[in-house]
């Protein structure tokens, strides 16, 4: 679905994070979709950007300004860091304002099979998509990776949705000093599930950890994408399918195949 | 003084080969898919036509990734052409789109003038296309694309293969990446085309700094979108001029606005490319926008064709 | 694990054509005027050189106006290079920068080869000119300007008329409107050019919808500017690719990293042109930018030139 | 000069129109200078654009914002009309926001001859850059014209400069109905130097209209503008120059030469 949204907020949470809340009546988004965000009605930046969809807004507390519409409006929250152009623009409008949106997109999260216990990996950002997942399994561990404390801001939504949560940072100033998939390898049995979403780097860890213990691995790959819908063929990551003995590569499409993966089948040479 | 303004919808309606669009819009090859993935943010009954994406005789997986590449106000795509191949389009995606009410245009291409040959001669069996686009101008395969589009004697040899192949109306796609566009819409109407389309992308390339390699796997990739769109409309004004066939214009179209501009530079329809990833409806708003100009200005889109004053 | 990082300004010095640069970035031609009026802005000493507007045998007034039209992240001029001809430049413009402490480089044009023979041999003999740029690319004069640009044995003509009418370096500047930019460059070296620098605007057009009138007095313009980069960058590589003698890159360059493009696909130095009409001091901010890329990556600008990794 | 200034106040004055303070130092701007203003950091629009400078701003009334300066800052005061892309992004911008302005840039009106009569004629906008003008005099009539009478707010600060104001309106809505150039033929003698502003058919008609009279007029012109500083040659606009017998044809540059001409220098035919 295509709207034009109006902005609820679009709050600084710490850093170059902030949090966007968008009026607009979606069908309900499953843990792990996206949307397609126009940041501006200008030409440059022209494509729009992919963002997880972090919560998805019921009735909600915050009081609509002037233009807003009845209080029991429909929404959905993101989280996104500025990192280049187009989200250095989406970090100054304002609510009030509207934002083209496209969604939503993508595939999501499988759920886990039953029995299974249930790991999630992130880094940084990469912790955006496991909210809804997170609160729809309502128990598990959440390995969380940060370049520093500061960052741990990003767990508060996670504190009391029943998981577990672990923390390393790159300067030791939270949880262990080090890399996240160093805490994953201590979780792991074959009934576990990793549900992984951060950078390529630890996504790849991740994946090999995973297969070392037998373990299931769901990773969250982004691209950069001009459609997000499947048609541009833009988002294409190389994966690999067994049949019996022959294994044939192709392309599958991030956007419309994904975001979400099974580990194996990534071909991890090509990222 | 001002004009009379006429009420009601103006008929924007065009003829191409003995075709007729409800309206001169259709979505460019290769930025619609096969049509149906549009189905859900547009009724594609409302589009002059689809055309959709490249198809060869085999299926092709296209390039790796990075596969495009965002540049100011444009951007890079080297997809490789990857398609579903010419069967496969025929049985599975064709039937999806068939009975949208629009007219469906089939881009072919091949590494070979056999390779297009075969494609076209498939088309032409099968029901719900009504035309071909012969795409000689991708410049995404090491094979074939470019010889075709900026030789003037292969395209003639491909253009004029394909029209022996197929009783469909044959239209062919030029590459910008010449220097002398005339010539080559020269030679496509020595080869029999129906009507002549551009402009295919552009040859572009962008750097990343910090690794010092090019954003794109391939290296180089196609320009498209509103960065390109004063070279497209130079470059359809003069095909217009030297033309004899009808010319459907296109690059960097994104409102109305930009599509009469190749309109009255002398294009019989215009083709909505990289918008419709921006807004997937993009293609039926222009349409709109072009119906909604000539009924302010009492004009019928056969007075607009062309109608460009130079002093 | 990181580089070593060298403190201090890394030297971006380079050589062409035995001229010495103390950095690699310049100012293109048309969009600097003749220097002096940069001077309330910028610090002239801090540029690689400056390029100024294109001489003629005799003044010339120019192109009717509107010569300027703005396009997403471009935009197109016909100024028809107007200019006080190559004797007042001499007089009364050349000595407003002789003392600017950089390298003043004069940008020819003429309408025949014996006109650019005789603006070469004048400029041979002013003090203070340290090169000459042949444009044999502008495409905004009926005469002349584009034919020798797009031909190579025109082209071929001209610059191998002015290697014999100076002793001064030779650069010869490319136009973009070509097919196989390589063609040129090789027609360029076998006159005998010291250097090429390209790209010259690309030809383009916008349409006024409303008046149906073209924006500009002459219909069709050049366009410059960011819209054109990913072109300008890949024609650059190509010509280095092919090229003996060294490049010099342009096209849409706003920043640093957009100049480091065109140095990593091997461009020896750059030129910023539109950019200075955006903000006056630009280039300089261009060339802090590169000696800062340097010194953060412990590389000299030698290792720079070309470093492009293709897979 | 290039700076960056804070934005004092950007807010409507009515309809499209409005009133922008900047806080910048600049060299004292004469009346009819104008700036040229990069509306957003962005490369679309990708040209400056120009303005003319309605009023100096010394002390000023308002408070700065946190991240102001002194308060007792110069600055200046654009007023502008929305037209397009550059000045709908204009109108967005909020104060606290820097934007680059290059100027002042051209060379403005001339002083009035000893003992002649002053007429200011503006069309709608064009009465942005007289402000300062009508200041200077303090005396003379100004012909305001306008679509109608909303327009007229533009005209609130120029009561109590000590001019005689007389208005048109093209539907009649206030003061005489009809074109502005319809009231200045009855206000002109030879001793008249009249200044005019608005669009080029209103300076046409300003120019002939003076020429029969016998009157000087001075017109500020518009064109497209890429440098603003009279290197690109972009803003060409052909005069003639008579030296005995012969006219010769030649471009000068709006912003460097001008804004402001001489009726008589301009080639009409061609604007
Ligand atoms: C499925 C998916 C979900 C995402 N979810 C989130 C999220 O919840 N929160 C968040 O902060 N970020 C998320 N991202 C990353 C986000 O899309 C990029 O940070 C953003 O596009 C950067 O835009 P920019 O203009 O600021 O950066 P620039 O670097 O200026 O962008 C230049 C180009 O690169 C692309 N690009 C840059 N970084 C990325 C990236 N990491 N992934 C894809 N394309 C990229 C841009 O889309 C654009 O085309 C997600 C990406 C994907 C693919
Ligand atoms: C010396 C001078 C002083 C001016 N003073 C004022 C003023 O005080 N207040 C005010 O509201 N406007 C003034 N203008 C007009 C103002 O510059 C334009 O309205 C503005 O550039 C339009 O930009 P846009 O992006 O909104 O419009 P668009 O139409 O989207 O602009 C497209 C292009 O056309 C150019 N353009 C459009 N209209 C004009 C115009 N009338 N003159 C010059 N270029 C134009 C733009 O600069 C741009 O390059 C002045 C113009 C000049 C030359
Ligand atoms: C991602 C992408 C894929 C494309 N694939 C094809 C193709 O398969 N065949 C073809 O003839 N043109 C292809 N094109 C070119 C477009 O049809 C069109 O000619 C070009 O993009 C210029 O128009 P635009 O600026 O509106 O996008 C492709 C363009 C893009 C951006
Ligand atoms: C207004 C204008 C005038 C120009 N005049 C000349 C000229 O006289 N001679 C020339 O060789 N190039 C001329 N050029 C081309 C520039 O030097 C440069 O090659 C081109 O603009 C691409 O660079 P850019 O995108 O950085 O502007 C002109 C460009 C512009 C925009
Ligand atoms: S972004 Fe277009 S196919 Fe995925
Ligand atoms: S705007 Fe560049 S010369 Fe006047």
């Amino acid at each position: 679905m295509e709207i034009k949204s109006e902005i609820l907020y679009n709050d600084r949470v710490a850093g170059g994070y902030f949090r966007l809340g968008l009026a607009c009546r979606f069908p309900e988004a499953k843990p792990g979709q996206f949307v397609m965000l126009r940041v501006s009605d200008g030409l440059d930046p022209l494509l729009r950007r992919p963002f997880g969809i972090y919560r998805t807004l019921g009735t909600f507390g915050r009081a609509l300004g002037a233009k807003g519409s009845p209080s029991k409006m429909k929404g959905i929250e993101l989280l996104y860091r500025v990192v280049g152009k187009g989200t250095a623009i989406l970090s100054g409008r304002r609510p009030g304002e509207t934002l083209g949106v496209l969604g939503p997109l993508g595939n999501g999260f499988p759920d886990p099979a039953e029995g299974s216990s249930v790991v999630l990996v992130a880094g940084g950002m990469g912790i955006a998509p496991l909210y809804l997942l997170a609160k729809r399994l309502g128990a598990g561990t959440l390995l969380f990776g940060a370049r520093s404390k500061a960052e741990n801001v990003l767990l508060k939504d996670f504190r009391g949705l029943g998981l577990r949560i672990k923390t390393a940072t790159e300067d030791g100033s939270a949880g262990i000093k080090g890399l996240v998939t160093g805490l994953l390898e201590d979780e792991l049995t074959p009934e576990s599930v990793v549900y992984a979403c951060g950078p390529v780097g630890m996504l790849k860890a991740a994946a090999a950890i995973s297969e070392k213990a037998g373990a299931r691995c769901l990773v969250s790959l982004e691209r950069s994408m001009a459609c997000g819908i499947g048609v541009c063929l833009g988002c294409a990551v190389r994966t690999k399918e067994h049949r019996g003995e022959k294994e044939s590569r192709f392309y599958k499409m991030v956007c419309s195949d994904g975001p979400v993966f099974q580990s194996e089948e990534v071909d991890w040479a090509l990222l | 003084m001002g004009p009379v303004i006429r009420k009601g919808k103006a008929a924007s309606g065009v003829t191409i080969a003995g075709l007729e669009f409800k309206n001169p819009v259709m979505t460019a090859s290769g930025t619609f898919g096969y049509g149906a993935e549009f189905a859900p943010y547009v009724d594609l009954g409302r589009l002059g036509a689809i055309v959709v994406k490249g198809l060869s005789l085999y299926p092709r997986q296209g390039n790796p990734g990075p596969r495009i590449a965002e540049t100011p106000c444009g951007m890079l795509n080297a997809i490789g052409l990857q398609n579903v191949g010419v069967d496969d389009f025929i049985e599975k995606k064709l039937p999806l789109i068939r009975g949208a009410g629009t007219h469906i245009i089939a881009n072919v291409f091949g590494e070979t003038v056999e390779d297009y040959m075969e494609v076209a001669g498939r088309l032409d069996r099968a029901k719900g296309v009504s035309a071909v686009e012969v795409n000689i101008s991708c410049p995404n395969v090491k094979k074939g694309g470019m010889v075709f589009g900026t030789d003037p004697q292969e395209a003639f040899k491909v253009v004029s293969a394909v029209r022996k192949s197929t009783r469909l109306p044959v239209i062919t796609k030029l590459s910008p990446n010449v220097t002398d566009i005339k010539v080559m819409v020269k030679a496509a109407e020595d080869g029999g085309t129906d009507a002549v389309s551009l402009i295919n992308t552009i040859t572009g390339m962008a750097i990343d700094v910090d690794r010092r390699r090019p954003v794109l796997a391939t290296a180089t990739g196609g320009l498209s979108g509103p960065a390109i769109r004063p070279i497209a409309v130079r470059m359809v004004w003069q095909a217009a001029q030297a033309a004899t066939v009808p010319v459907i214009g296109m690059g960097g179209i994104m409102t109305a606005r930009d599509a009469l501009e190749f309109i009255i530079a002398g294009a019989t329809a215009v083709q909505v490319g990289t918008a419709s990833f921006i807004e997937p409806d993009a293609a039926v708003k222009v349409a709109e926008g072009i119906e909604e100009y000539l009924s302010r200005n009492a004009m019928s889109i056969q007075d607009l064709i062309g109608s460009l004053r130079v002093a």
